[in-house]
C-alpha cells in the first residue's frame, strides 16, 4: 500500500520540480509531451483496449481545439476552466453523434470510415473559413488567467503556469481513464477486442460499451486539443486537424508499446526527444522517425515499454545460463 | 476616390519624412546613410550553400524559420540558398561593424516542418537556446502569425519574407518587432490591374487554390481591376484544390466562358500543372500571376506553350545586372541539391529573400548594435536603395515596405532560355499605386 | 456540336480518363487488400516512386516507352522486397493487421523522404512523348491524345489483369485466395509466393499508373498523396477486394470529379468523403465486398 | 502409423486451447473426435493442418515431422481438410473450386486409384449438373459436397473432417456419412469432428473425447458405449 504512494509522490515532486530546474525552453516541450501524451492515451483507449484503428482521432483533437478558440475568442470572461471542459464536451458530443456509425463497422471499414469523418472536418473546416478562419485558423484571443476569484490568478501565458495547467489536466485526465480501464465496463471494452462475436451474446452491450468508449476517449482527445490551443494561442487546420495529427499518436503508441496503457506516453516523450535529436538534421528528420517507425513494427512489436522486460529476460537468461556451466565444471 | 488617394499619399510622404528624421541620428553615428551597391558584392568564387560553415567567435546570429523537411522542404532549401548567399558575401567583405566591431553572420536553421506547434517550438529555441539577433521567415501566413508573436513575446527582431498577408501587419497582430519585406495580396492585386489598364485583354478567368491565401489574392486583384480597369469582366471564378490533380474539368469551364487571360495566385506544383494541362488540351491562353517563374515548369511547355505568360514581382533583375551575373557564375560551383536551373539566375523569389536580409544587415551596421530597439529605430521610415537600385521606403507605422513593383510579359525567343520563353521588357508599377493604404485602427500611424 | 453538349462530352471524357487512372492504382490496392487483409498506405508512394523513376529512366535513355516498361518493373521489384522482408515479418508480429497498416504507413514516409535526398525537393518535369502529343477531333471536339492513350492503357491493363485473373490456374488462386487465403494454403498452395507476387503486380500497377500520370503532372514528392487517398475512397466505396467494384466506383467518382467541378465546385471534395462514409455507415463491406 | 500426434499445446494469444493432446490415426480408420462446444475439436484440426501453429509438441504423418510445418507443405504431405465453415470459394464456379484441390506437381500415392474431375462427380452427382455455377449460388448440402470432392482432389491419404453433418437436414446427413464410409473405403482415413453422436457411432471405429483442451478418454465406439458416466460428463445430452 505503502509503494505506489510514495512512487505517486516521488513521480509529482518531479514534476513539480521540472519547470524550476530547466528552462523555459524545456518546459514549454513538457508541455507539449502532456498534451500529445493525453491525446495518444486517448487514442490508445480504441486501438489497444478496443482494437479499433483509427486513422481520424484528429477529428476530436480538432472539434476540441477549435472549441477553446472559439468560446476563448467569443464568450469574453467565460473562466478558463470552463472553456477547456465544454470544448472537451463538444468533442465527446461529436463521438456521441458519429457512434451510431461507429458500432457497425469493424477491422479496416472502422479504420477507413474515422479516416473519412476526420478527413470531412477538415475539408469543412477549410471551407467555413468565416467561423475557422481557414488555413490562417484562429488566434490572438486573450486567454483569461486561471483564477479562483479571491484566491490566486495565474497568467497562464507565463511557461511555468501553463506548464501546470498542462500537466495538472493531461495528468487528471490519464488518471481518468486508467480508472476506466478498470470499471467492469473497461473488461467489457477488452472481451470486444479479443472476441466481438462471443460479447454479442450478451446483447446491445457490445454496441453501448463502444459508444461511451467512442465518447469517452473523444472527450480526452478533445481536451488536449482544448490545452493545444491555450498554449498555442491558435488554432488551424493544418495543426489540428490534418491527417497527420491522427499519426502522430499512433506513432507514439506503437513506439512506446501497443496494448499497455503506459506505453503511449513513454512512445510520446521519446517522439519529442527524437524530434530535439534530429532537428539539427532537420532534412533527415522524418526519414529517421519513418525508419524507427519500421524497425520498431518489424523488430519491437511491443515498443520501447517491452524493451526493458526483454532485456531483463535475456539477463535472467544468461545468469541460468551461466550458473548452469558453473555447476557443470 | 482621389481626395482619399492623396491624403493616403500625403500619409505616406509625411511619414517617409518622419522616418527619415529619425533614422538619421544613428546613420549619420555609422557613417553615411547606404544603399545596395551590386558591384561591391565579394567575391563569391567557390560559394556553395551546401557547405556553408558558420564563422566562429563573436557574431551576429540569424535564425531561419522555413520548412526544411516534409511536404515544402523546397522553400527551406531556397530560404537557405539566399540566406548563405548573404552571409558569405558578408562575411567576405570581414562582417559589419556592430558594437564597435566587425561581426561576421551566422545562420541557424530553425525547422517549421509547415505545423503550428513545430513552428512555436523551433522559434522559442531559436530565441532560448540559440540566442539569435534576428528571426527570419517564414512562408504561410498562420505560422508567421505565431512567430511574430512570439518575437513580440521575447523582444526579438523578426524579419519576414515570406507571407504576403495583408492583415499581418495591422491590429492586434501588429507588432514592433515585425518588419514584413514581401508585398502584400494587396499590391499584387493592384499590379496586375494597373498593368492591364494598358493593354487588351478584358475578359478574365480566376482560378486560384482554395484556401485563404487563394481567396484574399482573388479578391485584391478584383478589387484592383474595380479601380483601374472599370470594364474588366471577370468571366468566371474557381477554386481548386491545393496539390490538385486534374486541371481538366476546370480548363473546360475556362476555354467555354470566353475568357481572354487567366489569373492565378497558384505556386508549384499547382502553377505549373495548370500550365502544362492547359498547352496539353490546346488551350493557349495567357496566365497572369506571381509564380510562374517556375523553371521547369516552363521548360515542360516549351518556348510557344509560355510564350505571353504575364508575371508580376516585387522584384524583377535584370539579366544584365551585376547581382545577376555574379549570382550566376557563382551557381555553377553549387553542388547538388542546388545544381538546378531553379537556382541559375537570381530570380524574384531568392532575389526578394536576399534584399530583405541585406536590407536587415545594413540597418544594423547602421544602428551599430544587433539590439531590437535600436535597429527599429534605424530601420522604420528607413529609405534605402534595393537590388536593383530602386528606392525602398520602410513605412514606420505598420513596417511594410513602399516599393515599386515590375510586370513582364514572357517571350520567346530570349538570350537567357532557350528552352522556353522568359520574361523580357519590365513595366514598373509606380509604388503610389499600388501600396497598401495604412491601417486606420493603428495609433502608430497619425 | 452545341457548346452544351461539348461541355457534357469534354467533361464525360474528363472523368473517364482521371477514373481510368484512379482504376489502375486503386485495383492493384484492391487485390492486395483482398488477398492479404491490409490496405496498402504505401500504395500512394509506390505511384509517386515510379514517376520519379520514369523521370531516371527517359533522362538516361530518351524513351518514354522504356520508362514505360521499366520503371513499374522496379517499384514491383520493391513491392515484393517490401512484402518478403518486411510485411511477412510484420505479420509474424502477432499485432494483426495493424501492425502492418502502420508498416506501410512506415515505408510511405521513408519513401517520401528518399525521393527528396535523391531526385531533390524541386518539381520535375516529364513531356507527353511526341507520338502521342496534340489533339484528336471527336464529333467536333478537340482532346488531347494523350488521355485518351491514359484511357487506352488503362483498358490494355484491365484486359490482361482479367487475362490472368480468369484464364490462368495462379488468376483462380489469387481469385480463391482474395476470398479466402487460409484455405487456399490448405489445399496445397504456397500462398507466401502468391501474396508476394500479387503485391508486386499490385505495385507494378500502381506504377504503371504512376508513368501514366507523369505526363500531365508535376513530379514532386507528395504526388502520391491526393491519388492515393482516392484510391482508398475507391477500394472502400467499391467494396474491399473486389475488382468489379472498384472499376464502377473508380468510374463514378472520376465523374462526380469533373461534373462536380462543372455544377457545383464549392462542394466538390466535401462530395467525396461524405459519400464513402455514407456507404460505409450503410455497408460496412463496401458496395460489391464481402470482406470488411 | 499413418499419422500421429503428441503432446500437441496451442494457444490462441492468452487462452490454452490444447493441453497435451495427442492421438493417432492407423492406415484406413476412421477416427472421431467428440466432446462438446468449445473444447478445442476444431482447433486440433486446425493445428495439424497448421492453421494455427501449435507452440509445442510433435506431429509426425508417414513418419515424417509436419509439425508447425506451413499449411501447404502440411497438405502436400498428403492431408486434406474440409473445414467445419466449408470454406468454399464463393467468386470461383464449382469447376474452379474443385481444380484448387488439386496440388499441382503432386503425384498421387501409387496403391490408391487417383481422384479426377470425373470420379468426383460420379461420387457427388449433383455437383456435375452445377458445375458452372458460382460457389455461393449452392445450397448447404451442395457446398459440403463440393468441399468433399475439393478435398478429394488432392488425393490426400488422410481427411480432416471438421462437422459435416452440421445444418444439414437428416436426409442430406445420411448421403454425407455414406459417401464419407465410400472415401474410407477407396483407402482414404479419416479423422472426423462430429457433433451428432448417431453418425459419429455408425462410421468411426475409435474415438477420443477432449474435455476442455484435453484428452479425456479414447478407446473404440464400443468401449465409449460402455461408459455411460464418460459420456454424460463430456457429452451433450441428447
Amino acid at each position: 500500500m505503502k509503494r505506489p504512494v510514495v512512487w505517486l509522490a516521488g513521480a509529482l515532486a518531479v514534476l513539480a520540480a521540472i519547470p524550476f530546474v530547466f528552462g523555459p525552453l524545456h518546459t514549454n516541450l513538457m508541455v507539449r509531451l502532456a498534451i500529445e501524451a493525453l491525446f495518444a492515451v486517448s487514442l490508445n483507449l480504441l486501438l489497444s483496449y478496443t482494437g479499433l484503428l483509427s486513422f481520424g482521432h484528429a477529428l476530436y483533437f480538432g472539434v476540441g481545439a477549435y472549441g477553446a478558440a472559439l468560446i476563448l475568442t467569443h464568450l469574453q470572461g467565460i473562466p478558463i476552466l470552463v472553456a477547456v471542459l465544454l470544448s472537451a464536451l463538444a468533442a465527446a458530443l461529436v463521438g456521441l453523434v458519429l457512434s451510431p456509425l461507429l458500432v457497425r463497422v469493424r477491422a479496416t471499414a472502422f479504420t477507413m470510415l474515422t479516416l473519412a469523418f476526420g478527413q470531412l472536418m477538415f475539408v469543412l473546416c477549410s471551407k467555413f473559413r468565416e467561423v475557422t478562419g481557414g488555413e490562417d485558423g484562429i488566434m490572438g484571443w486573450t486567454t483569461p488567467p486561471l483564477a479562483l476569484p479571491g484566491l490566486f490568478s495565474l497568467d497562464l501565458r507565463q511557461p511555468v503556469n501553463i506548464y501546470f495547467f498542462a500537466v495538472g489536466l493531461a495528468c487528471l485526465g490519464i488518471l481518468a481513464m486508467w480508472f476506466f480501464t478498470k470499471t467492469p465496463m473497461g473488461s467489457v471494452m477488452i472481451s470486444i477486442r479479443d472476441n466481438q462475436k462471443r460479447v454479442d451474446y450478451l446483447g446491445y452491450q457490445v454496441v453501448l460499451t463502444k459508444a461511451v468508449i467512442f465518447c469517452f476517449s473523444g472527450f480526452f482527445a478533445g481536451l488536449a486539443g482544448a490545452v493545444y490551443a491555450v498554449f498555442n494561442n491558435l488554432v488551424s487546420v493544418g495543426g489540428v486537424l490534418h491527417i497527420m495529427v491522427s499519426f502522430q499518436p499512433l506513432m507514439a503508441i506503437l513506439v512506446g508499446g501497443i496494448g499497455t496503457f503506459f506505453g503511449p506516453i513513454l512512445g510520446s516523450g521519446l517522439l519529442l526527444l527524437l524530434e530535439e535529436v534530429t532537428q539539427a538534421y532537420p532534412e533527415l528528420a522524418l526519414m529517421i522517425s519513418g525508419v524507427i517507425f519500421i524497425l520498431v513494427v518489424m523488430f519491437l512489436p511491443g515498443g520501447a515499454i517491452s524493451f526493458g522486460a526483454r532485456l531483463r529476460a535475456w539477463w535472467r537468461k544468461r545468469a541460468y545460463l551461466r550458473k548452469a556451466r558453473e555447476s557443470e565444471a | 476616390m482621389r481626395v482619399l488617394q492623396r491624403t493616403i499619399w500625403w500619409g505616406v510622404a509625411a511619414t517617409v519624412l518622419l522616418g527619415v528624421t529619425l533614422g538619421t541620428g544613428p546613420a549619420q553615428a555609422a557613417g553615411a546613410a547606404r544603399g545596395f551597391n551590386a558591384s561591391a558584392v565579394a567575391d563569391m568564387t567557390g560559394f556553395d550553400p551546401a557547405k556553408f560553415e558558420n564563422p566562429s567567435g563573436d557574431v551576429v546570429k540569424i535564425g531561419v524559420l522555413a520548412p526544411f523537411s516534409g511536404d515544402a522542404a523546397s522553400v527551406g532549401q531556397i530560404y537557405w540558398a539566399t540566406g548563405t548567399w548573404v552571409a558569405s558575401d558578408i562575411n567576405r567583405r570581414g562582417g559589419i561593424t556592430v558594437d564597435g566591431k566587425k561581426k561576421k553572420i551566422a545562420l541557424i536553421k530553425g525547422d517549421t516542418m509547415g505545423k503550428p506547434a513545430n513552428t512555436k517550438q523551433a522559434v522559442e529555441k531559436l530565441c532560448l537556446q540559440d540566442k539569435v539577433d534576428v528571426l527570419w521567415g517564414t512562408a504561410g501566413s498562420h505560422l508567421t502569425a505565431i512567430i511574430q508573436a512570439e518575437a513580440d513575446k521575447y523582444k526579438k527582431l523578426h524579419l519576414n519574407s515570406g507571407s504576403l498577408s495583408d492583415t499581418l501587419m495591422e491590429g492586434k497582430a501588429f507588432t514592433p518587432y515585425t518588419f514584413q519585406h514581401i508585398w502584400t495580396t494587396h499590391s499584387v492585386g493592384a499590379t496586375l490591374a494597373k498593368f492591364f489598364a494598358t493593354r487588351q485583354e478584358r475578359k478574365f478567368y480566376i482560378l486560384n487554390q482554395d484556401y485563404v491565401f487563394g481567396h484574399e489574392l482573388a479578391e485584391s486583384f478584383k478589387a484592383g481591376l474595380k479601380k483601374y480597369v472599370p470594364d474588366a469582366q471577370i468571366v468566371g471564378e474557381d477554386f481548386h484544390p491545393l496539390f490538385n490533380k486534374d486541371f481538366a474539368p476546370y480548363l473546360t469551364k475556362v476555354k467555354a466562358s470566353g475568357a481572354e487571360m487567366i489569373f492565378t495566385g497558384d505556386w508549384i506544383p499547382d502553377s505549373s500543372n495548370l500550365l502544362k494541362q492547359s498547352r496539353q488540351m490546346g488551350i493557349n491562353l495567357p496566365v497572369a500571376g506571381i509564380f510562374l517563374d517556375d523553371i521547369n515548369g516552363l521548360i515542360a511547355v516549351g518556348p510557344e506553350g509560355s510564350k505571353g505568360l504575364v508575371f508580376a514581382s516585387e522584384l524583377l533583375i535584370n539579366f544584365q545586372d551585376g547581382i545577376q551575373h555574379k549570382w550566376h557564375e557563382a551557381w555553377k560551383t553549387w553542388a547538388a541539391p542546388y545544381n538546378t536551373p531553379l537556382y541559375e539566375w537570381l530570380g524574384s523569389t531568392t532575389g526578394a529573400y536576399a534584399e530583405s536580409l541585406y536590407w536587415l544587415l545594413d540597418a544594423m551596421e547602421r544602428a551599430g548594435s544587433a539590439d531590437a530597439e535600436k535597429v527599429i529605430k534605424v530601420w522604420e521610415g528607413d529609405e534605402w536603395t534595393g537590388l536593383i537600385g530602386q528606392k525602398l521606403t520602410m513605412r514606420a507605422c505598420d513596417h511594410r515596405v513602399v516599393r515599386d513593383t515590375y510586370v513582364t510579359e514572357f517571350v520567346s525567343p530570349n538570350k537567357w532560355y532557350k528552352d522556353c520563353a522568359f520574361m523580357d521588357k519590365i513595366t514598373t508599377i509606380p509604388a503610389e499605386f499600388v501600396t497598401l493604404p495604412q491601417p486606420k485602427d493603428s495609433s502608430r500611424c497619425k | 456540336m452545341s457548346p452544351e453538349t461539348q461541355m457534357y462530352l469534354a467533361q464525360g471524357i474528363h472523368g473517364l480518363a482521371y477514373g481510368m487512372l484512379l482504376f489502375l492504382v486503386a485495383s492493384g490496392l484492391t487485390l492486395i487488400f483482398g488477398m492479404m487483409g491490409i490496405l496498402n498506405i504505401a500504395h500512394g508512394a509506390f505511384f509517386m516512386l515510379s514517376a520519379y523513376l520514369c523521370v531516371t529512366v527517359l533522362g538516361a535513355t530518351g524513351s518514354y516507352w522504356l520508362s514505360l516498361l521499366i520503371a513499374p518493373l522496379g517499384v514491383a521489384l520493391l513491392g515484393i522486397l517490401v512484402e518478403r522482408f518486411m510485411l511477412r515479418r510484420a505479420q509474424a508480429s502477432g499485432m494483426g493487421h495493424i501492425a502492418e497498416l502502420l508498416l506501410t504507413l512506415g515505408v510511405s514516409l521513408v519513401l517520401a523522404e528518399a525521393v527528396k535526398l535523391t531526385w531533390g525537393t524541386e518539381g520535375l518535369q516529364v513531356n507527353v512523348p511526341s507520338a502521342l502529343a496534340g489533339l484528336v477531333n471527336i464529333a467536333g471536339l478537340e482532346y488531347p491524345i494523350y488521355r485518351l492513350f491514359i484511357i487506352v492503357l488503362s483498358l490494355v491493363v484491365l484486359a490482361l489483369l482479367s487475362l490472368v485473373l480468369f484464364k490462368t490456374r495462379l488468376g483462380t488462386i489469387v481469385r480463391a485466395a482474395v476470398s479466402d487465403p487460409g484455405m487456399v494454403s490448405a489445399l496445397g498452395v504456397n500462398t507466401q509466393i502468391v501474396f508476394m507476387l500479387v503485391f508486386g503486380l499490385g505495385s507494378w500497377m500502381a506504377g504503371v499508373a504512376g508513368v501514366a500520370a507523369a505526363p500531365i503532372l508535376t513530379v514532386f514528392p507528395g504526388l502520391g498523396d491526393q491519388i492515393g487517398m482516392d484510391a482508398f475512397v475507391v477500394v472502400v466505396v467499391g467494396g474491399f477486394g473486389s475488382l468489379f467494384g472498384a472499376l464502377l466506383a473508380a468510374l463514378f467518382l472520376g465523374e462526380l470529379n469533373a461534373f462536380g467541378i462543372q455544377f457545383i465546385p464549392k462542394l466538390s471534395p466535401v462530395l467525396m468523403f461524405s459519400f464513402m462514409a455514407l456507404v460505409l455507415a450503410f455497408k460496412p463491406t463496401g458496395l460489391f465486398g464481402e470482406r470488411e | 502409423m499413418l499419422f500421429r500426434a503428441t503432446n500437441l499445446n496451442t494457444y490462441y494469444g492468452l487462452i490454452h486451447a490444447l493441453q497435451k493432446i495427442s492421438l493417432n490415426v492407423d492406415q484406413g480408420e476412421i477416427v472421431c473426435l467428440l466432446g462438446r462446444n468449445g473444447m478445442g475439436k476444431s482447433t486440433t484440426l486446425k493445428s495439424v493442418m497448421g492453421l494455427v501453429p501449435p507452440q509445442s509438441g510433435a506431429i509426425e504423418f508417414q513418419g515424417r515431422s509436419i509439425f508447425r510445418a506451413l499449411p501447404h507443405k502440411v497438405a502436400r504431405a498428403g492431408v486434406g481438410l474440409v473445414p467445419q465453415e466449408r470454406r468454399i470459394f464463393p467468386t470461383l464456379t464449382v469447376e474452379e473450386n474443385l481444380l484448387m484441390g488439386v496440388k499441382a506437381g503432386c503425384q498421387p500415392p501409387k496403391d490408391l486409384e487417383p481422384w479426377t474431375l470425373k470420379r468426383v462427380y460420379k461420387h457427388f452427382n449433383s455437383l456435375e449438373r452445377r458445375s458452372r455455377n458460382k460457389g455461393s449460388q449452392l445450397s448447404g448440402g451442395e457446398q459440403q459436397m463440393l468441399c468433399m470432392g475439393r478435398a478429394l482432389m488432392g488425393n490426400p491419404l488422410l481427411l480432416l473432417v471438421d462437422e459435416p453433418s452440421e445444418g444439414l437436414a437428416p436426409l442430406l446427413v445420411k448421403e454425407v456419412r455414406d459417401v464419407l464410409l465410400q472415401i474410407n473405403q477407396a483407402g482414404v482415413s479419416i479423422l472426423l469432428v462430429e457433433h451428432n453422436l448417431k453418425v459419429a457411432m455408425s462410421l468411426a471405429h475409435r474415438c477420443y473425447l477432449l474435455g476442455k483442451g484435453f484428452v479425456a478418454f479414447e478407446g473404440t465406439m464400443a468401449e465409449l458405449q460402455a461408459r455411460p458416466d464418460v459420456m454424460a460428463k463430456y457429452l451433450e445430452v441428447s
